[in-house]
């Protein structure tokens, strides 16, 4: 196959997706009598520079968040509990750079690292739970998501202070709260500093899955745990770790905003960010940069639902329905696309087995080699001249 | 106190809902120019509907379009907003050209706090909000606040007074800062009446992200409220915006001599039939005056920058009568109401532990 | 679940053939037997601590409402994974069948409301098996999108719908009309009043039986009955061998001729209507009106019931009954009852550490014992719960029983498992 | 011997044929499986179908069947020229196929396996298993209906396929490979049915590569070539060499034994090992053997006897209760597989699919599987892409594995080639112990061999081997010494030079004498 017609195959399911997608909701809209041209200049419409950089910022996060979850993938691990170990992650976090015990940087680096502790552990233990009691992931962290939401409840109550009607921890001090990034110098929205988090990451997962023997071993367990644990790969070890790593990608997802804008953890901080993960995860098929391609469509709907509602008039609730159907509709094409390609790896096989073999005779040859021991001597017996059968032809 | 009994729909002024109108057409779409300001509205989470805190909202909107010809723009939160899409929000609300920006919910606070001084010519207002205390100095940015617990106190004192079990309860939404202050004044308020009065105090969620479980939960608000009656207890007071609504469909299952206290707007007047017999009274939060008046401020040029306290003084909080069940009560309850406003009184916004 | 599962086949496969052994009518009698067990030491924990709400009619008409939506997402999974596709999708499903109770029961009465319900959730299990069964995409991808389409045309269309409706809204639906309630005469008055009476064990099964004959709603009462129903077509009649063989052993079943598409979309149908039907319960008995989002994960809870009760129908519905169950007691005077549970928890422990014993499991049996002294020592020393944390309880309540209680589950072979026709052979 | 063209020139034995399949085609993408085929199947005879692994009899069988369906040609069956969409099409027709790989829940009964499909007839109740049990005993089958699938072994599970398509009443019975799994006896016991079937007016169709059951049993051969029939020809007439000649059209190799290289360098001691199930029952019991340097020792066995569990505990893959195992000097018993592996075990899995490959990955990844901490394919904790790929090019063209390239993934490779790569792999970083187990296994003649010559190659250079195989003919062609597990124990103790395979089939079962002298 050509790099054209690989790169061609490559575009061809989410460029598919994207258009049936959009005739679908269009045929929604036009159902229930919405805008439907109004909805299409909106979503068209190219975003200003505060929108791009809300769009980074949003795919950044997002990405860390689909990263979480396609760690746990990789190895056919259902992490659902990336909601949670971000949730507490970020509590610990803010309340640990709150109390300031360490100075500058110094306390933005431990609260970064306390974060990604936090969700570890939480992921942790439905890893553990697995690993050694035979919990089914789905269960445990379903069950974890719940507790790590009146946990917070409960710590904050207890140690957070008032700022009005709101509850948090407390607000950490300037020297430890990380920058912006001016994208666009005019812009008023910047791009957060630990946005820069999701690059590093991406860079790290792609490295660890493709060029480590840790990422080798968890791959290899996604894709056949018996194969895997044949080749010696300790699976109770590996499912422990892998919950592990993916609960310390899930604790950084709170940070970007933590740490360029809100500066403590509160009642404003953003939640459903892991469940929007799984979709981006699944979206990117859990490659490093396909889940980058899954944050930025994500980012740009919801950014634009946001316009859509105040100027259109259609409820934002429809771009939620539009990020499902594009996964849908992606994962539909990408199987098309691949049983396609299947079919023309197995024909490239075949094709290669027929110029091998010799025309005229069937089957592997036998070992050539004249000298083989093994080889015994050819058999007395004459081979008779077989006599194409059947009168077809 | 003739604020209080009088006038108090949810509707406000010309509100032209019947029996059990709320939300009826979208005074947004169906009217687009006006002499008056243009207001924007950023609703909290759960939106127009909820027959309490954002209806309430859109009351005051209403009325500003019916009685000094204004129009408006109306924005959706959406659960998994961060700050960066509220502010977002705001911004294409005042770049849309409308003044004043308003947002409903504490939430808002930060994100006005970082928009307002980018738009000097736009007012802000958040209902509930703090964010003067991030912007010092925003001279366009006001918080529209209540005192909550003054308003409950008055409830509280109506349910001891009612209750003939001496068994009351609570039912709040998120276990925060907000819903501890009509708790708190509801206790001070039945415990000023009956001072050994039993009150359970239910909250739908701990968990402070998740308002969707504390005020859009009308099966936990039944859940809570059932289990209160058949405790024995005859007056529930909640505090849990869509979830309330599960509150009455309890009060109404569990029959006469039993009540529910309705809380933001005059909830009588909202509930379906066969609940309406069971809403004792409604503690009222003039969000819709406070929308309304900040709409006019802006008309006529009276804008108010930094926090606006809408108090039992100001009428700004009060109780319900529709449906009469208070009327024999009311004087007593009057009587709580000078108390609080001469200052003889102070209601405690925390609750006591 | 799904997903081939590595600790599943690692420590779940020396379990499973322990598990499956065992004769159906013997694991049916033993169950009871544990049931009544557990029962009696419920009354006697009530009377110990006098925390009455542990087995009031309040708690267990609670637990009812709770736990059938719950049951229902868990049948609705138990169809579809019998089958041998996992639906994960079951929440979306479910807030279909909410939305679908609030239009058409709005628009056309109660009956039809269950039945757009159902149709509604129908639509997203067709939608589930056209993914998984025609398209052959991954199970688990499929449900999450059928999740997020089914919340976001759920808020989309409540808007257009409910909007302009007096006492609906863009994220709600008006009241709906009431699903009748069900008194047996005669049983429900007297039970009523021999439970008030606070006898060991005599009130305790009073109350049990009130929960059955007073105000109990018709939908629930359906729901209940559609477990044995459940049972019997899928255990009992060829149909269900069929479902079950393809969920089993696709290959095997088409090459006896067992049409392996069509049973699999007919299972993700029925699971689709099951999740709506409990949607219907949701919107119209655990509250009287459609609400976005009011599903609220119960989908999800349900499916965890499935796995916890080892995707069979007796098994899920112990597990909706005590997730159902320990949600309902924060509610009931909640620090107190919360507290008095923590006995029950202790004792349990202690019992089942003793069997473990017994069998000469050791390490078990001391993990077992720590944790029962922890709980007990809990219990000795606090009068209450405190109220944050009695919500938790169906949550750790859960994962403690999974946890301790050894793995014996054994999903269908061929969960999950993508099947192309002509693959047999 | 005599050839003929088609079945035009046989004599009919009972008028109407019972199948007569003309000019069948049939094309995968890339693959022409099967063309221009043409079979005539008499009534009332056993008729064997003999070809390569690949040859396309399975294929065409499947055709048969209705699980595929023909590009060309037609089938006819008793006389009747019939379209076959769906097995179902194929039931009504009164054909049944038990298929080279087992076709069973092993969640359900025997019960439940044996009626689903055919609920009709019996329903799935008392009747049914009555009839079931009427049937097993007719042919001596000793099936429990209400016993699990799961808990039953090959032989028996063989038994609930035949039953099944006797209890619909099949009277053309198509097996495709059925003695591949079984030993001798069970051999026999299975051609005793299949005769008394024959007896009785049923059609038999029977895939086999072991050329001397085939020509025990059938009535008339067909091979089958590169898709295509090449030649049909009467059992008596050919010898089974002849036979596998016409099948590949070319001489043949055979195992065969040379002078031994066993050195007295003791490499594995295995002493009492005991493994035992979740049930506490003995899997392994008190197993205890050595295999020096340059050894090859043979397991022979009926499937299911243990060597399963001897094969994964001595790579770390199960924990034995109790005995320990010492590679060369060391004692590994407590180690994981992986630092069994790194200390130079090489493992030649039973289950290529589920234990050798990751079927969806490129070649040179496979390369890695196994050897994640050994270069060249890995250097301290990072892969090293090229020398991986360099060392999977290597494999490919020393092993002759038949592919387009090193990025091909495992899948696309047909079943002899991944094997090839697969013992490629195994014997690369210079293994001191390879634990085979059924290494040829479905694999063709061609490929067979080869493999063999990398054994003996290996084992010259001082590799110890344990190979465990159900082909008796190659563990009597490679071994060195033979020893036959019986219930998880070791109970023979043969010379390949002298052993013969009905010898050691009679001690697989228990039958004979449980010691042999050397
Ligand atoms: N489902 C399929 N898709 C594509 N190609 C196939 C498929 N099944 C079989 N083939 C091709 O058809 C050829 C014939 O396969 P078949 O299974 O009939 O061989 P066989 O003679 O039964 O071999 P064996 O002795 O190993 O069982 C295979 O080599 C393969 O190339
Ligand atoms: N289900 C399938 N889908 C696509 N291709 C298939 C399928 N089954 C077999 N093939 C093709 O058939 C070839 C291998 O067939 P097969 O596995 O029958 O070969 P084999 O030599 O008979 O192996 P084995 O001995 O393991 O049966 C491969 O080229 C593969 O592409
Ligand atoms: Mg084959
Ligand atoms: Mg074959």
């Amino acid at each position: 196959m050509s790099v054209v017609r690989r790169a061609g195959l490559v575009l061809a399911a989410p460029v598919l997706a994207l258009v049936a997608a959009g005739l679908i909701v269009s045929a929604l809209l036009l159902a229930t009598g919405d805008d439907v041209a109004g909805f299409w200049s909106v979503m068209t419409a190219l975003p200003g520079e505060r929108a791009i950089v809300a769009i980074a910022n949003q795919s950044a996060i997002l990405y860390l968040s689909g990263v979480a979850a396609a760690i746990g993938f990789r190895m056919n691990l259902f992490n659902i509990g990336v909601e949670g170990q971000y949730r507490l992650a970020g509590f610990a976090a803010g309340a640990f750079a709150g109390q300031a015990w360490l100075p500058g940087y110094l306390n933005t680096v431990a609260a970064i690292l306390v974060a990604m502790l936090v969700g570890a552990l939480w992921a942790g233990i439905a890893g553990a739970l697995r690993a050694y009691r035979g919990v089914s992931e789905v269960i445990s962290t379903i069950m974890l998501n719940a507790i790590a939401g009146s946990l917070i409840g409960y710590f904050i109550k207890q140690w957070g202070e008032r700022t009005g009607n709101a509850t948090n921890t407390k607000a950490m001090p300037e020297g430890s709260r990380v920058g912006t990034i001016a994208l666009f110098p005019e812009s008023p929205v910047q791009l957060y500093g630990l946005a820069l988090l999701a690059v590093v990451v991406g860079v790290l997962f792609w490295v660890l899955l493709n060029r480590t023997r840790f990422g080798f071993d968890l791959r290899a367990t996604g894709a056949s745990e018996s194969a895997a644990v044949a080749s010696g790969v300790d699976t109770r070890r590996m499912i422990v770790v892998t919950m592990l790593v993916s609960g310390a990608v899930a604790g950084l997802i709170g940070l970007p905003v933590m740490f360029s804008q809100s500066f403590n953890y509160g009642s404003s901080f953003q939640t459903g960010l892991g469940f929007t993960g799984i979709a981006v995860a699944l979206l990117g098929r859990n490659h490093p940069v396909g889940i980058a391609f899954g944050a930025l469509v994500f980012a740009y709907l919801s950014q634009q639902a946001n316009l859509l509602n105040i100027q259109a008039g259609i409820s934002p609730d429809i771009i939620e329905a539009t990020q499902g159907i594009i996964v849908l509709a992606v994962v539909i094409a990408y199987v098309v696309v691949r049983r396609y390609r299947v079919r023309q790896e197995q024909a490239q096989v075949a094709r290669q087995l027929d110029d091998e073999a010799p025309p005229g005779r069937g089957g592997p040859p036998a070992p050539t080699d004249p000298t083989d021991p093994t080889d015994p001597a050819a058999p007395a017996a004459p081979t008779p001249a077989p006599t194409p059968a059947g009168g077809a032809r | 106190l003739t604020g209080c009994g009088s006038n108090s729909g949810g509707g406000g002024g010309g509100s032209d809902s019947g029996s059990g109108g709320s939300a009826s057409e979208d005074v947004c779409k169906s009217k687009t120019d006006g002499e008056g300001p243009k207001i924007g509205l950023a609703y909290d989470v759960g939106g127009r509907g909820d027959q309490s805190f954002n209806d309430s909202a859109y009351a005051g909107l209403k009325k500003a379009v019916d009685e000094i010809d204004a129009t408006c723009v109306e924005a959706n939160a959406q659960t998994d907003d961060n700050d960066t899409t509220r502010a977002e929000r705001l911004r294409t609300l005042a770049e849309g050209g409308v003044n004043p920006v308003i947002a409903v919910g504490y939430l808002y606070s930060p994100a006005a706090a970082q928009v307002a001084p980018e738009y000097p010519d736009v007012d802000f207002a958040v209902i509930d909000g703090f964010s003067t205390t991030i912007a010092k100095d925003a001279t366009n940015l006001a918080d529209l606040t209540f005192a909550e617990n003054e308003g409950s106190y008055l409830v509280g004192v109506a349910a001891a007074l009612k209750s003939e079990s001496g068994k009351i309860g609570f039912v709040g939404g998120v276990d925060g800062a907000l819903i501890q202050k009509f708790e708190a004044g509801y206790v001070a308020g039945a415990k000023s009446v009956k001072p050994d009065i039993d009150v359970e105090i239910q909250y739908l969620t701990q968990d402070q992200n998740d308002a969707a479980a504390g005020y859009e939960n009308p099966s936990g608000g039944k859940a809570a409220a059932e289990a209160m009656y058949q405790d024995g207890r005859d007056v529930v007071y909640h505090a849990a915006g869509k979830s309330g609504l599960g509150v009455f469909q309890a009060a109404a299952a569990a029959g006469e001599g039993n009540w529910a206290i309705g809380v933001d707007s005059d909830q009588y007047l909202t509930a379906p039939e066969d609940q309406q017999p069971r809403i004792l009274t409604s503690m009222l939060k003039r969000i819709d005056t406070a929308v309304f008046e900040a709409g006019s401020a802006v008309a006529d040029d009276s804008w108010k920058s930094g926090f606006v306290t809408y108090d039992l003084k100001s009428d700004g909080v009060g109780y319900s009568t529709s449906g009469g069940f208070v009327d024999d009560l009311r004087t007593q309850i009057d009587e709580a109401g000078d108390q609080i406003k001469s200052g003889e009184v102070t209601v405690p916004s925390e609750p006591e532990n | 679940m799904s997903v081939p599962t590595p600790a599943s086949s690692a420590t779940g496969a020396r379990s499973a053939a322990a598990g499956a052994a065992e004769p159906a009518p013997r694991r049916g009698l033993r169950l009871l037997g544990i049931g009544v067990a557990v029962f009696l030491l419920l009354c006697l924990v009530r009377v110990v601590t006098g925390a009455g709400p542990l087995t009031s009619f309040g708690t267990l008409a609670l637990t009812l409402t709770a736990a059938t939506p719950i049951a229902m997402a868990g049948l609705g999974g138990l169809w579809s994974e019998r089958a041998g596709v996992v639906n994960i999708g079951l929440e979306g499903m479910m807030i279909l069948g909410t939305l679908g109770a609030g239009y058409i029961g709005y628009n056309y009465g109660w009956v039809a409301g269950v039945l757009g319900a159902i149709v509604f959730g129908i639509v997203g299990g067709a939608l589930h098996a056209l993914a998984t069964v025609v398209f052959a995409v991954d199970h688990i991808v499929s449900g999450v999108a059928i999740n997020i389409i089914a919340l976001g045309i759920s808020g989309f269309l409540a808007e257009v719908w409910f909007s302009a409706l007096p006492g609906g809204g863009p994220t709600q639906s008006p009241p709906l009309p009431a699903v009748p309630r069900i008194d047996v005469p005669f049983v429900s008055e007297p039970a009523k009043a021999l439970a008030e009476r606070g006898w060991f064990v005599v009130s305790d099964l009073a109350g049990l039986v009130e929960v059955f004959t007073r105000n109990l709603s018709l939908l629930h009462v359906v729901g209940l009955l559609l477990l044995p129903l459940s049972f019997w077509l899928l255990w009992r009649t060829r149909f269900g061998l069929r479902l079950r063989s393809v969920g089993e052993a696709p290959a095997a079943a088409e090459s006896l001729g067992v049409d392996v598409y069509r049973y699999k979309v007919v299972a993700v149908l029925v699971s689709g209507a099951l999740a709506g039907f409990g949607g219907a319960m949701i919107a119209m008995v655990s509250s009287s009106g459609f609400q976005v989002g009011m599903s609220s994960g119960i989908g999800y809870i349900g499916l965890a019931a499935m796995i916890f009760g080892n995707w069979r129908p007796t098994g899920l519905l112990v597990g909706a009954l005590l997730f159902g169950y320990t949600q309902a007691l924060p509610f009931r005077n909640g620090p107190e009852t919360v507290h008095a549970l923590l006995l029950l928890v202790g004792v349990l422990l202690v019992v089942v550490a003793v069997v473990q014993v017994v069998q000469r499991k050791g390490r078990t049996a001391v993990w077992l014992g720590v944790f029962a002294v922890a709980f007990l020592a809990w219990f000795a020393s606090t009068d209450v719960v405190p109220a944050d944390f009695t919500r938790m309880s169906p949550y750790v309540t859960t994962l403690l029983v999974l946890a301790l209680a050894s793995q014996r589950l054994r999903m269908p072979a061929a969960d999950g498992v993508i099947y192309r026709k002509g693959a047999a052979g | 011997m005599s050839t003929s063209t088609g079945s035009q020139t046989h004599p009919e034995r009972t008028g109407t044929p019972a199948i007569e399949l003309r000019g069948i085609g049939k094309r995968f993408p890339g693959v022409i499986a099967n063309h221009d085929v043409d079979i005539t199947i008499d009534s009332g005879t056993i008729h064997a179908l003999v070809g390569e692994n690949g040859a396309g009899k399975s294929t065409l069988m499947k055709i048969l069947y209705g699980v595929q369906k023909p590009d060309d040609g037609t089938i006819t069956v008793e006389g009747q020229q019939v379209t076959l969409s769906t097995p179902a099409d194929a039931i009504a027709r009164g054909i049944g196929m038990v298929f080279q790989h087992f076709m069973l829940a092993d969640n359900l009964t025997v019960l439940e396996n044996v009626t689903l499909g055919a609920e009709k007839l019996h329903g799935i109740g008392d009747a049914a298993r009555r009839r079931i049990l009427e049937i097993s005993e007719q042919y001596g089958f000793g099936l429990d209906p209400d016993e699990l699938v799961e808990t039953l072994g090959v032989g028996e599970r063989q038994r609930v396929e035949i039953l099944k398509v006797l209890f619909r009443g099949a009277r053309i019975i198509i097996l495709d490979e059925p003695t591949a799994v079984l030993v001798p006896q069970e051999v026999d016991a299975l051609f005793d049915n299949l005769r008394l079937l024959r007896e009785q007016g049923n059609t038999l169709i029977f895939i086999s590569h072991k050329l001397d059951e085939v020509r025990a049993v059938a009535d008339r051969i067909t091979v089958v070539r590169r898709g295509t029939t090449v030649a049909s020809v009467d059992p008596a007439e050919v010898t089974s060499r002849q036979l596998a000649e016409l099948m590949v059209g070319s001489e043949l190799p055979s195992p065969s034994t040379e002078e031994s290289t066993v050195t007295d360098r003791v490499l594995l001691s295995v002493r009492d090992l005991t493994v035992l199930d979740a049930t506490g029952r003995p899997e392994l019991a008190d197993v205890s053997f050595d295999i020096h340097a340059g050894e090859v020792l043979g397991i022979a066995g009926v499937e299911g006897n243990g060597q399963t569990e001897l094969v994964e505990a001595l790579v770390g893959m199960r924990r034995p209760s109790q005995g320990s195992v010492h590679l060369a000097d060391q004692d590994v018993t407590g180690w994981s597989t992986r630092h069994r592996r790194e200390s130079g075990i090489g493992y030649v899995p039973e289950d290529r699919h589920r234990h050798g490959l990751l079927l969806d990955s490129p070649l040179w990844e496979n390369r890695i599987l196994g050897h994640q901490t050994r270069p060249p394919s890995v250097r301290g904790g990072w892969l090293d892409v090229r020398g991986s790929r360099k060392d999977s090019t290597r494999i490919v063209e020393q092993y002759d594995v038949r592919t387009p390239g090193i990025d091909t993934t495992a899948r696309a490779l047909s079943g002899g080639n991944q094997q090839k790569f697969i013992v490629g792999r195994e014997m690369s970083g210079d293994p001191v112990l390879l634990v085979a187990s059924h290494p040829t296994r479905g694999v063709d003649v061609g490929a067979q061999a080869q493999i063999w010559r990398h054994i003996k190659d290996a084992r010259r250079e001082g590799l110890a081997v344990l190979l465990v195989s159900a082909d008796l003919d190659e563990l009597i062609g490679l071994s060195d010494t033979i020893r036959v597990m019986l219930r998880g124990r070791l109970v023979g103790d043969f010379d390949p030079q002298t052993v013969t395979p009905q010898q050691l089939g009679s001690a697989m079962t228990g039958a004979g004498d449980e010691e042999t002298a050397r």
